[in-house]
């Protein structure tokens, strides 16, 4: 998405390897790089995940605490994605506040969790209008090299997916106190995020770095285990037809179910 | 853990309604909600608009083509659109604060990128278009109606455009795909499409979703949404009529033929960092 | 209050019109532009005003809800005023945290409406050191040009005196609930407030943006009903003579009770 | 909501303990509390002074004039003055955040307007003259103090000045209008009225109010707060002899002549934005 | 620790009097300026303590409220060290965010305080999980001429001995009032931070600002009255050998005990 | 007030247990956690390594040198170090907020100053090496692990080096003197002295210590911790062999002739500010 002399001419280099069906990596359009998700690999958190795409490495920590329901829905626990641009992750990414792509990413994964309703929130409260769980869904990219929105979505379905949190036990009284026990999240669905970029005319999947960099836009679409889409997200200064749309959600949701049997399946 | 059992049974009520279906303003599952734009209203902005779609009340300020502040965020070969989306505290119940939210952050992301096709951005090297908009009040549907009123207010301000963005959202509600839903309908919607449309040009440049959709509902939720633009494309096109006493077409420049010129030799190329 | 060379002749333009007993748009030296004062034009607000004065154009929102009593006022509500150069007011207004003009002009409707003790703030208690009402006062400005601390208290006064706020239960148990109820915001007073901005030996009202610019001071005086003053405020690198500050007075207490009259008229 | 009726009674028993009035710490209705003024108390500072008025205890430092950062801040013919006005969290009880509040910078704001009329700005074009003012210990009428200490350092910073500036406060108490609350009367008092005076110039350059006074009151109160600023300015000027061995009248300098000099010839002007 | 021609001739004059066994001030190496303390000046907080040494000017300031405990430590108070670099102190000094130096500062002294135990946090609970009382120790830069670790860290143990603060009485019900009573903060060790200063080969005690400029490092020791050292803090880009660091303990340790004879002897 | 009569019972409890002493894991008293160190994990990075230590896992990432930004903090004759201490929300229980604490800061600052002794800083004036660290799980002693981290990743991306920087704690539990502190220890750990150390040069470049102790355990503490920093130098030594198939002496240069030959004439002096 930039204008300067050697950002056309990687544009160029790419689009010409595009019109000959394949890629700069020698990946068909639709493939992905290699995909490595390892869970559980923390113990200070009740839920872990790492992935690495390619190049691309990101972490994924799960946390469940107490906390006090928003007020118009009291009886439901709270789920929150945030998203870290760790300033080791790439040679132009500064320690600070986010930016707004860290902003859009935990957007992105967040809605895609929720809107699947992933978790039951009603069986997160505990206390009504005092006490629920919030469940933390922090995700932290130690690598940037492109798809960062698949590599989180997948990551955090992962975390969840292994995640154990404490039981927390509710008196008569009302007074909330930990127990030693914990019990797994119960998931209610597996959204995966597929997203893809269209450069010039063509639409390619697991973009890296550099086919970000000049890819014109992009759509992410996220689908459960039932084939349902449950988020979409359209992103870059360029238009799509109905077709395209329709054509994207065909691959995303093909893509979906290939990648959610490979990475994510039950044990 | 026996209150999804409570839920379950909403749901199967829900469903017992379905046959009885209307919507509790009483429109029908295609129909918009009532939509108003006044063009000129911020006499200090380059150009402005104001929107009424349902409850929202939604002011859209544009400044520029205008030097960049700070200069490094600008590119030496086209212009920078920025867009900033902003709720009133008073907007929303409760009350919210003024302190710009990630969501905000988001919207004026996607907003961006639903306005930028329709610009001839190349011609403004160095140099930003600033949108500004204004909640008022919120209704179901903000983010449509503040492209609707942005797009007018592009146009008022003088920049040539290759085409008008229109907006509108289409849904799910008690398992009926239907447009434009306001806040009342929101709470108990199954899922929310919205999209921008640029009309002459048949592209989407503004599409989210959040909810659960198949696939085939997802696509029948865009197709009746930009049904829903072309309504409001409409009425877009009225309230400029009114103040240029002249068709929109008027303004709006070929597209190809634009960008073409537009483009800038390569010989005069520079990096952009 | 600038130096260079623009001002300097907007300056002098200015000042050979005043010598002359008008002003650029031909009006008096006390005269205010047309006022339209619009109430209760918002649903979701408990109380809204829109005031335009001339091309000036701010709206008001006012918000109840429930809070937390300050610590030396346990038994007392509380009101709070917030001021927002919205960036579409002005070309020169910027996205970002307040500047220090709508920190001022928060302050000075904020400190025009409690100084007047305009709401009964104990009648806003509800469980001592709990449980108040908080009225926040929200000034949001559109379209700038001139004498925004008139506009915003004026649009203040109206917004408040048209408010019609939940009423809150409180049980034995100092349990509070919201019912389906609202009543009225009981006004005490009326304040309003009215600036004389000085420039060279000339008093006007109701300045422009273009005579703020070259003016060298102002001062705001906000009476009551009963003419009491609530407030004063001078700003700007100049002084004022005690016959000065007499004949502000004077000026503001005759144009505060006919704007009051005008614009704030009881149903 | 009866409790409105608790307050009229307070107010008429306030009444009727009108006849024996007398103020807490037994000064007269005219009488400032102690005031003491030192100046150079910052080696590091170009000029200085501490005070302590009532119990107030503050500090002030002046930096400058200097050049100033950021740039773009600066005036091309003509220096800047800027006052910062901040409470050490002990000042005061509860202990406050170290962070600015709105009071803070409108106390900043107001302090600015108040010395800025007897300096000579017009002499240090592009530069910035700081006057960084710590509340140590406050009692009431920080502002007025902190005026008094700010222009003090200014003198002792050797910066020409037309006139010193004195701050004191008048207010109204059990229907008195009296010199100078200190914060014990603060809490009962009806209002307050802090002004600051140019002695020689006969000019009020700060002048708030709140509270509620009768037009007449109010004047009445501005009146008996420039006599409390007649007193506080032989404080000052004491303190300033005692430093420089001569009055500060050598140094104030003719404000009209000075400031016909200051004026820049008309040809070398440019903008300055 | 900079680089350029002013401050490396600087260092060359310090090193060839520190050569010649003395100071640019003519003190001995170990020497300390002029300390003077006072206490107790101030009417609004609990404690307060006012130290000059030499130039170097602070003030400290001791507030006790109540507050929440820390989750771990619910039957602790909590004491909190905050410094603030005013920017009367220092030309190059600016408001704003407190400085690196500022929070370091700020580190140090409440490790010294924390670390040496000085108070006892169980007798600074008042309701288990509720409410504790929250020492707050402001310190407060006027001036700036070095060495600000030892007169902070001076400071904040004489503010604290002189210290009287609230009695809150806790009802059956677990309520918390206040009552008219103070009580002595009961100090339980008397900690006092001596700074050594390391250039070229010598060492230094209560550097100037010059000398801080020009110095190598520092090594904070902080030492009880039982001659315990309670912290340590080494700073600057350079290493301390093994004996270096045992002359400074040594140092340091003979130091302590004095200034503390000295400046907060018992009355 | 009588709760501290029970912390003196527990007190004299924990004498009591003296004689029984061992470690919750089983070490001895000078022993090490288990230590895992690995290079090159971070592909964009110029050089990168992570580390287990216990239970600490800590990515260290350097960029430079390079241009640095904003410049005004750049030097006219010399390189300058940044250390970025960070902590992943995730990485304690519970879970801290992402924004930086005033812990952090600290730890960067002694961090910057642990590494810099063994850096040629003088050769890269105006430049910036910058050092991301980020805790992924933090047990006891992030400081020390981070230390090691980095000063790996350093040599990782080819920066030249006086000595390697290796780092470990001591500390003082159940009255005894031991190395490296896991953080089951920490809690009822009596002192903490986390040390870095120049093996070669035999400096110390981190020393802080809290906690109660003699000064006699404060040296043995001390001395006990370099111990334990050997160890993890030589598997600091064993992690680069194996990436580079030699041993990190090669790479490292000899301090004092570097030194000479970086120093700059003395002509081309400029004011740094």
């Amino acid at each position: 998405m930039s204008n300067n002399i050697v950002s056309r001419l990687k544009r160029k280099k790419i689009e010409e390897v595009l019109e000959a069906g394949t890629r700069m990596d020698g990946r068909d359009l639709n493939d992905f790089r290699e995909i490595e998700v390892r869970t559980n690999f923390l113990e200070k958190s009740e839920g872990s995940a790492e992935v690495r795409m390619g190049k691309t490495h990101i972490v994924v920590g799960v946390k469940a605490g107490l906390g006090t329901p928003f007020d118009d829905t009291p009886d439901e626990g709270v789920l929150m994605c945030n998203a870290e641009y760790t300033p080791v992750a790439h040679q132009t990414w500064e320690p600070g506040p986010p930016p707004h792509g860290a902003i859009e990413l935990a957007r992105v994964v967040d809605r895609g969790l929720r809107s699947a309703e992933i978790l039951n929130m009603e069986d997160l409260g505990l206390v009504s209008g005092e006490k629920v769980y919030i469940v933390f869904v922090d995700l932290y990219v130690l690598n940037w090299d492109g798809n960062l929105i698949d590599a989180c979505g997948l990551g955090a379905l992962a975390a969840l997916k292994g995640a154990e949190i404490p039981v927390f036990k509710v008196s008569k009284k009302n007074e909330v106190s930990e127990t030693d026990k914990t019990q797994k999240l119960e998931l209610r669905c597996e959204p995966i995020p597929i997203t893809i970029y269209k450069i010039g005319k063509h639409f390619i999947l697991d973009a890296t770095a550099d086919e970000e960099e000049v890819a014109d836009g992009r759509l992410t679409v996220t689908l459960d285990e039932n084939n349902n889409v449950t988020t979409l997200q359209k992103a870059g200064p360029v238009g799509f037809t109905v077709d395209e749309i329709k054509k994207c959600i065909n691959i995303a949701s093909e893509k979906a179910a290939e990648i959610r049997s490979q990475a994510v399946a039950s044990e | 853990m026996s209150k999804s059992k409570t839920k379950a049974k909403t749901k199967t009520k829900r469903k017992s309604r379905k046959k009885k279906f209307e919507r509790v303003d009483g429109r029908k599952a295609d129909e918009l909600r009532p939509v108003k734009i006044e063009t000129g209203v911020i006499p200090n902005a380059d150009g402005s608009a104001y929107i009424e779609m349902g409850r929202n009340k939604i002011i859209a300020g544009v400044y520029g083509p205008r030097e960049m502040h700070p200069k490094r965020l600008s590119k030496p070969h086209r212009g920078v659109l920025r867009v900033r989306y902003h709720m009133a505290p008073f907007s929303v119940d409760p009350r919210r604060s003024p302190a710009p939210s990630r969501r905000d952050t988001e919207i004026g992301m996607v907003m961006t990128d639903a306005l930028e096709p329709a610009l001839f951005l190349e011609r403004y090297p160095r140099s930003v278009i600033d949108v500004y908009v204004e909640i008022i009040q919120a209704d179901g549907g903000t983010r449509c109606a503040s492209v609707n009123a942005a797009a007018v207010a592009l146009v008022d301000a003088g920049i040539p455009m290759k085409d008008l963005v229109a907006s509108c959202a289409a849904g799910k509600m008690e398992d009926h795909i239907v447009l434009d839903l306001g806040d009342y309908e929101d709470k108990k919607g199954q899922a929310d499409v919205p999209v921008a449309y640029m009309p002459k040009l048949e592209e989407v440049t503004l599409l989210q979703m959040d909810g659960i959709l198949t696939t085939d509902e997802t696509v029948e939720a865009v197709e009746l949404a930009i049904e829903g633009c072309k309504q409001v494309y409409e009425v877009q096109r009225e309230a400029l009529k009114k103040k240029y006493g002249m068709d929109e077409e008027d303004t709006a420049e070929d597209a190809e033929e634009s960008e073409e010129s537009g483009e800038e030799p390569a010989e005069s190329e520079e990096e952009d960092k």
